[in-house]
């Protein structure tokens, strides 16, 4: 594995990367402009159609208050886990193969955080009011709810955003000078500003090196709360089938489940269409691989509690849930989604499957499938099962659901494409820390010096 | 008084109904099932005085009825000896009321007069409290209704108009307990007497199945049905406390 | 910058005034609307802005005649609200009641006089003034009494007063021939009261103080007589009352709103109830209850229908009926009454008959809690008099076809969609040279019409009640005009005044509006009422006006009692029914929507809205059928399948209904119309369009529960909207019971309604 | 190449002022609209002049708005109440006889809101007046004005202010205000 590494030297480690910033083929600004083109065409207009028409332009109805809105959101926040939060452990675990990765996943995590916030601004009735949820002292002295599970959520997910942003953005100011030091022109200005001056000194290597760390250690316990706090959303209901105390790490599960997968499908992208062939290697897929095997047994394993839960409940609303989640109208997609979320991994018990690229591509889509799926059941099933059988009703969503959900993923790509052309997707001196330095004339290198 | 007492104090306190030590009124409802007809003149009767939206056969085919108070209806056996239960079902105006803990913005609260308030103009819509609420009686507003004229004319001018985007429930007529306050207090200042005031439901009901009035005046009507043995509520272990109390139906329970 | 060029400069200033135009447009942007704040030129006394009024008046959505209060806030109609001092209502209302505002506020209203510019029935008119409407009708009047043809009004059941301004108008014009016609009208429980009693009236049937009602077949709780006076019998009798809780049971085919409420629901072959009420009567005498004097006359009467004969014919167990019949002895205040389908078969009066001898037998007539007849209106009619019974609308229409007919007026009323098919009556139609309708609505008669003559709605317009059945004592009531008019019509009155006058009828019609002829008609109240009590004439008038009702509690001395040929005549023969066992296989039951009443309510969109208490059926209708009949059929809830009887036939969506007789399918009325506004077109069918054109020969009127059909299915599903979702509890114990003995625990019975604040300036 | 960022700063220099007195300009035209064409003060159909009635003549609040002491809107004056004074009084001025005007063509003046509030808000004039509020808190010195003009911001924070300062009861309620 590390032999294609190794023989790179120094400065192609820069040239490739600084290349992938710079040099950009046709090709890219077709995806750029199709993604583009989508996202206004499936996400901008029928939003603006439902702010004018009301929320009736989705499918929602009396007792399905809740619809794909809230499963895209809670799909979105849970792919932005694995991404910072891995990235994290990794740091602290000091393994190496982390290095080549761990940009782009966190990336992902700030984007996805990014769809999710404007899922939300999708969901709500009068979201020309949505200020409202933010704590800002006013004439009126009305304030939010603090007692609100979607308080709470608002304030996990605004800390983990910042958090998140925080973090890549010191991971990347090397690099950034790396960058500035080998461009012209607007580019060259454009990393003066975002490398804020940044010389290379041992003190600087230092500080960054500390604050990296400290850093890291403060986002773990931040990741987990996030999730936890967005299942409370559904736990601290009393609708049946939500009412469950093993929801906050069934959550956590799923979501770095579905990051995970994330990540892997990223990675492909990058490697086969970013050439970095280098720096991507079978070994990330293979420890990926397994990562995901691990997940996907957990995340099995909850779901088989669950089941356990309203057989054993012995009330007619947990079990009339359940048997509506099996056997009732949705039963089809949660079928789905076992078959995607915990028999389709299992594949990759074998080293041979981990380590093909295209077969870990379709698997990790398969999970994501699965895991909105799951999110989506998470909404749908519950509602229109709750304890009024009177009551009980149905929920489809609706064309311009369809689109916007579709609208937010092409909106997730195109922030990545830009992230793409201005971050420097592979972290030049972490991946120079793995490889033999340059002998100097004089003593040891400067980084040795730092640490 | 050591800190965890001092904690469990505290708790105490804000377990009580909505945060208050004493409500003023304590508005309450009971309806008596052995009465109800399932007639829905109170679903009428609560469209005209609450401004309720035509929602129009598209949007009820959608599933999204605005009835503040809707009879449900429940089947017990099959022919020949089926038997058949009404019940009305509208909010609850619990003491611990789901909903109210979950809007982020606290447009539903509770108030001094016991009931479960829903501010329109405060509401953002993001609809947990129709999740939360077990009983199902909160209402979406999923688009601006309109009225062909001149029906419009008939609009309640003391209830407003909800616009798309908010949520909106039965507010036992809070329209006219204020009327009746306000009565009350040109009368210098005295209480609001029994029997003064009633939501809409309560006053056409024609076999007389619901009573409305102030529960903390023992003698008044509400106090003394609620005494009766029949009382209870529906998805009473739930405890969510509700004002609306209902007076079991009389007869051999068919399950 | 040490030195601004000019190019910089030039930007800047281009910057500076884009941002500032920015600025402004977002201020203006976010600007208040002009709003106006009219006020009257010359206000109205007792007016004051933002505070409410009510005035009380009478409802006139179905016949029950309840009083109302409506509420009103600058000068339009808010709410109605029962009113508190009316007897028959005593501040309750029915859903349809409420939805009375709608008729006033309908977006589908005629608002002028209309001549006809198409073909008949094309629909296309062209507005006209008053004058000229008018005088076209005066002149087809006149012509009318020079020609040969006749005059016919047709006019929807009206009382009092009104009835009596009809009579004398019509007898101005020369002709006899002045109908009433509403479907609803119990034409067979009037001929039976004639029969068992020699009056021809309504009995007031004191449910309140009945401890054990037996209803078979009458829908008391939903459109029987007056259904918000019956429920809230229902409510006392049930809890609160001073006696024990009484006991309710209803024979029907279907359950009804009043089988559903009712503590035991007894399915009995179609048109046998009659027979029923025999087999009970038979095991109340043999249980020696009954004591009169001719006892063995009714033994012997009675001898045919022993238990087990009535169980054979009505398919009622034998131990059932002995039970009813024991319980029915043994109540201290048991009340028997007959109506709905029971009222709708070819032995219609035989049943009726029965069940007044069942109450006789029981000894309730004229007791609290029993049968008790009410004293002659005070002033105006009845209204049954002029009653026009299905064959008498036969009549009518054989006389248009052999044009015998040159002027039909029709007041608001609607037979074309009321009559069934069969009767051909908007064919008959046709060759009447002229139809002038005084209806409120477009609705499928009056599109026949030549001339319409747009009249007010119950709220605009003055008139005077006389409830049907009452209360048992002498009620009459006052409706006054609430609003302004918002169209440009008239009172039904008011246009018959002045075509009297054009007619040179002022001689017999001398009163310049319907008001005046109020005024000068309760006089005669006054005179027996008012004038010991001193005041004035207008000072008792405002009075009225006030209370909205007028009343004195004094009971009918002379209680009619039963006419002894009863007994020998006693006997309810099998019921005939039209198309035979074999190609029609299904009896059609029909009943009065609850929301729609005979179709009148269509056009509201709450009654539309409403959903059906006992299927959650919103905006249609549909066909019920029992479960195990459905699967024997292969049909699913849902299907749209084809009724058909000898008549015709008509699509509907089938609804599997778990209490109803198998060799039974139910249809509500009221659906299906096609020219009655925007709310109500194109819903559902009318099931009324094949109904068998058959009389009930002992009181004339249609025998609506006399079809057989055919149901087949289309093979298509159809859409059927219903609010609610899955009707049956699982165990849930939404709607709890408890014993008999903590039953008349709780509930007071005091009326809880709010007084009446007539607050002014 | 420079590490500093300076000479970055000095490149950006141009745009930023550019966008600096857009923003500059954003502000002042906002504030000019709202300083010059407030809208607070719209030409009604007559120039009746509360300055004359209420301030010059003292005819107090409630002789012509005499509903405020027993309704939730304070009302307008019907325009026969007008008449009443000015069949005789200052009948030949031009604006008396607009006004006259509307009384023979029997026409109601359609007067322009000042004092508007949302639908949502119910406020009632009866219990503010009994309890002796001056008209003025929320209309401001409306016996000095030629043309009425909405001088007091009636806002949210105005009415609870106020309600708290005299801690009315259940002041502070949603439902006391909030239909």
């Amino acid at each position: 594995m590390q032999t294609e590494v190794k023989q790179q030297q120094f400065a192609d480690v820069n040239d490739d990367v600084v290349q992938s910033l710079v040099e950009t083929g046709s090709k890219y600004y077709i995806t750029l402009g199709l993604a583009l083109f989508v996202t206004i065409a499936c996400f901008m207009f029928p939003w603006f159609y439902q702010l004018y028409f009301g929320i009736g332009a989705a499918g929602n109805n009396h007792p399905a208050v809740w619809g794909t809105y809230l499963a895209s959101f809670i799909f979105w926040i849970g792919l932005s886990h694995s991404g910072t939060l891995l990235s994290c452990v990794l740091h602290i675990t000091n393994s190496e193969w982390r290095k080549a990765m761990y940009r782009s996943a966190e990336a992902m995590t700030l984007f996805s955080l990014m769809v999710a916030a404007t899922m939300v601004m999708v969901h709500v009735g009068r979201p020309w009011f949505i200020h409202w949820a933010v704590p800002y002292p006013n004439q009126m002295e009305l304030w939010p709810n603090f007692r609100s599970p979607l308080m709470f959520d608002v304030m996990a997910i605004t800390t983990y955003l910042t958090g998140s942003l925080i973090f890549i953005y010191m991971g990347s100011i090397p690099d950034f000078a790396a960058v500035r030091d080998r461009t012209t022109g607007w580019r060259h200005h454009m990393y003066v500003l975002l490398s804020l001056g940044w010389r290379g000194t041992d003190t600087e290597w230092h500080r960054l090196g500390w604050a990296y760390t400290f850093l890291a250690v403060l986002i773990i316990p931040l990741a987990v709360s996030v999730h936890s706090i967005v299942s409370w959303d559904f736990a601290m209901s009393i609708v049946p089938g939500l009412h469950q105390t093993i929801f906050a790490p069934y959550f956590v599960v799923g979501a770095i489940y579905s990051g995970t997968a994330g990540i892997v499908t990223v990675m492909y992208v990058l490697r086969k269409y970013m050439n970095f062939e280098h720096f991507i290697t079978r070994l990330h897929f293979d420890n990926l691989g397994k990562l995901l095997i691990v997940l996907s047994l957990i995340w099995t394993y909850i779901n088989v509690l669950e089941l356990f839960t309203g057989w054993y409940s012995g009330t007619s609303t947990e079990y009339e849930q359940l048997k509506f989640k099996l056997f009732g109208f949705y039963a089809p997609l949660y079928w789905e989604m076992i078959l995607f979320c915990a028999a389709v991994p299992l594949l990759m018990i074998s080293r041979r499957i981990r380590t093909s690229f295209v077969a870990m591509l379709w698997i990790s889509i398969a999970v994501n499938i699965g895991m909105y799926t799951e999110r989506f059941l998470i909404v749908a099933t519950t509602q229109s099962r709750q304890y009024l059988p009177d009551a009980w009703g149905l929920y489809v969503p609706s064309l311009v659901e369809i689109s916007i959900i579709i609208g937010s993923l092409a909106m997730f790509v195109t922030l990545f494409l830009i992230f793409v052309k201005i971050f420097p997707s592979v972290s030049i001196y972490e991946v120079k820390e793995t490889m033999e330095p340059p002998k100097k004339k004089e003593g040891t290198p400067a980084w040795q010096a730092t640490h | 008084m050591s800190f965890i007492d001092r904690f469990v104090a505290g708790w105490r306190k804000h377990r009580k109904p909505g945060y208050y030590d004493k409500l003023d009124y304590a508005w309450s409802m009971t309806i008596d099932l052995d009465r109800c007809t399932g007639c829905g003149a109170c679903v009428t009767a609560c469209q005209a005085e609450n401004n309720l939206a035509i929602v129009g056969e598209k949007d009820l085919a959608a599933g999204r009825e605005m009835q503040w108070i809707r009879i449900e209806r429940y089947w017990d056996g099959e022919y020949p000896n089926a038997t058949l239960n009404f019940i009305p079902m509208l909010c609850q105006h619990c003491d611990a009321a789901p909903c109210e803990t979950v809007c982020p913005v606290s447009a539903t609260y509770h108030n001094q007069d016991g009931l479960n308030v829903q501010v329109y103009n405060r509401c953002i819509g993001t609809r947990s409290c129709a999740v939360y609420c077990p009983y199902e009686v909160r209402y979406f507003n999923y688009h601006d209704h309109h009225w062909d004229t001149p029906l419009e004319q008939q609009l309640n001018p003391d209830v407003s108009v909800r616009e798309k985007g908010v949520m909106e429930k039965c507010t036992f007529c809070v329209q006219r307990i204020r009327q009746a306050k306000d009565h009350a207090k040109d009368d210098g200042g005295r209480r609001v007497q029994d029997g003064e005031v009633q939501p809409a439901c309560v006053q056409t009901c024609p076999a007389e199945a619901l009573v409305f009035g102030d529960r903390q005046d023992p003698n008044s009507q509400v106090s003394q049905s609620m005494s009766s043995p029949r009382a209870y509520n529906p998805l009473g272990d739930l405890n969510t406390q509700p004002s609306v109390v209902y007076l079991k139906k009389v007869g051999a329970d068919a399950d | 910058m040490s030195k601004v060029d000019r190019r910089d400069f030039l930007k800047l200033v281009g910057a500076g005034g884009v941002g500032a135009g920015a600025g402004f447009m977002l201020a203006e942007s976010i600007k208040h609307p002009i709003e106006h704040l009219v006020p009257y030129a010359v206000p109205p006394e007792e007016y004051s802005p933002g505070v409410a009024t009510w005035y009380n008046s009478v409802c006139g959505m179905c016949s029950a005649g309840c009083g109302i209060t409506v509420r009103t806030r600058e000068g339009r109609a808010k709410k109605i609200e029962g009113n508190p001092s009316h007897p028959v209502n005593q501040g309750r209302l029915c859903a349809l009641g409420q939805a009375g505002l709608q008729t006033l506020y309908n977006p589908d209203r005629i608002t002028a006089p209309m001549l006809r510019s198409g073909d008949r029935g094309s629909g296309s008119f062209t507005q006209t003034t008053w004058e000229d409407g008018l005088n076209r009708v005066a002149e087809r009047l006149e012509d009318a009494q020079r020609g040969s043809g006749d005059t016919y009004l047709l006019s929807r059941g009206v009382r009092g007063n009104l009835d009596n301004l009809l009579g004398l108008f019509m007898a101005g014009l020369g002709s006899e021939n002045l109908l009433h016609y509403d479907f609803d009208h119990p034409h067979s429980l009037y001929a039976a009261n004639l029969r068992t009693f020699g009056e021809e009236l309504l009995p007031y049937y004191d449910i309140q103080n009945a401890s054990y009602l037996l209803s078979f077949g009458a829908d008391y709780l939903n459109d029987w007589l007056s259904p918000v006076h019956n429920s809230l019998g229902f409510g006392r009798s049930r809890q609160g009352g001073d006696h024990d809780r009484g006991r309710f049971v209803q024979v029907e085919p279907k359950m009804s709103i009043s089988g559903a409420a009712a503590d035991e629901w007894i399915p009995a072959q179609p048109g046998t109830e009659g027979i029923l009420a025999l087999g009970v009567a038979h095991q109340l005498v043999a249980s020696g209850t009954y004591t009169g004097e001719d006892l063995a006359a009714w033994t012997s009467a009675l001898a045919p229908y022993s238990a087990a004969s009535v169980a054979a014919q009505t398919g009622v167990s034998s131990d059932t009926v002995t039970r009813l019949g024991n319980e029915f002895a043994r109540a201290t205040a048991p009340l028997a009454i007959g109506g709905g389908a029971t009222a709708g078969h070819t032995n219609a009066v035989d049943a009726l008959v029965a069940i007044n001898a069942l109450n006789y037998l029981a000894g309730t007539i004229g007791q609290a809690g029993g049968v008790i007849f009410n004293p002659q209106p005070v002033t105006g009619s009845g209204g049954h008099s002029r009653q026009a019974s299905y064959q008498a609308m036969l009549d009518l229409a054989d006389n248009a076809r052999a044009g015998r007919i040159s002027v039909l007026i029709i007041n608001n009323t609607n037979p074309v969609f009321t009559m069934p098919g069969a009767a051909r009556f908007a064919e008959a139609l046709e060759s009447v040279p002229v139809i002038v309708s005084l209806s409120t609505f477009m609705d499928e008669t009056t599109a026949l019409a030549d001339i319409v003559l747009p009249s007010h709605t119950y709220l605009e317009s003055w008139g005077d009640d006389i409830p049907q059945p009452g209360v048992g004592f002498s009620v009459a009531a006052v409706s006054q005009p609430i609003v302004a008019p918002l169209y440009n019509t008239r009172g039904t009155g008011d246009i018959v005044l002045a075509l009297g006058r054009k007619l040179e009828l002022t001689d017999l019609m001398p009163w310049a509006d319907t008001e005046e002829l109020l005024k000068f008609a309760w006089q005669q109240i006054y005179e027996r009422d008012g004038a010991e009590a001193g005041g004035d004439f207008d000072a008792f008038w405002r009075s009225v006006l006030q209370a909205g009702v007028w009343g004195e509690n004094v009971r009918r001395a002379d209680m009619p009692t039963i006419d002894p040929g009863v007994v020998a005549s006693l006997g309810v023969p099998e019921p005939v029914f039209v198309g035979s066992e074999i190609d029609y296989p299904f009896v059609l039951h029909t009943y009065l929507s609850t929301s729609m009443h005979d179709g009148r309510g269509a056009n509201l969109p709450w009654m539309q809205e409403l959903p059906d208490p006992i299927t959650s059926v919103v905006y249609g209708n549909w066909i019920e059928m029992n479960p195990a009949t459905a699967a024997e059929q292969g049909l699913k809830d849902g299907d749209l399948v084809q009724v058909t009887s000898s008549e015709g036939s008509l699509e509907i969506p089938l609804l599997v209904f778990p209490a109803i007789m198998p060799g039974v399918v139910a249809m509500p009325i009221g659906q299906g119309h096609t020219e009655y506004g925007r709310y109500a077109n194109n819903r559902g069918a009318n099931v009324i369009s094949i109904l068998a054109s058959e009389v009930d020969p002992a009181s004339g009127g249609l025998a609506s529960s006399a079809t057989r059909v055919s149901i087949s299915p289309t093979g298509k599903r159809a859409k059927l909207v219903r609010t609610g979702g899955v009707a049956r509890q699982l165990g849930r114990d939404i709607v709890q019971h408890t014993g008999t003995d903590a039953g008349t625990a709780g509930h007071s019975a005091k009326l809880n309604s709010i007084p009446i604040v007539v607050e002014s300036a | 190449m420079s590490v500093s960022i300076v000479h970055t700063l000095k490149v950006l220099k141009p745009a930023a002022m550019i966008a600096l007195v857009a923003l500059i300009g954003l502000i002042i035209g906002y504030y000019a609209n709202a300083m010059f064409f407030p809208g607070t003060a719209p030409e009604q159909p007559i120039d009746f002049s509360h300055r004359i009635h209420a301030g010059d003549n003292e005819i107090p609040c409630l002789y012509c708005h005499v509903q405020a002491r027993r309704s939730i809107s304070a009302g307008v004056p019907s325009v026969n109440k007008c008449m009443g004074c000015h069949v005789e009084v200052a009948t030949d001025r031009p604006q008396i006889r607009l006004l006259a005007n509307y009384w023979e063509t029997k026409e109601p003046i359609p007067w322009i809101k000042v004092h508007d509030l949302p639908d949502f808000v119910h406020f009632t004039h009866k219990r503010h007046v009994q309890a002796d509020i001056e008209c003025q808190t929320c209309h401001g010195p409306v016996e000095t004005m030629d043309v009425v003009s909405r001088e007091a911001p009636v806002k949210m924070g105005l009415c609870l202010n106020c309600h708290k300062d005299n801690e009315v009861q259940h002041g502070t309620d949603c439902w006391t205000c909030h239909k």
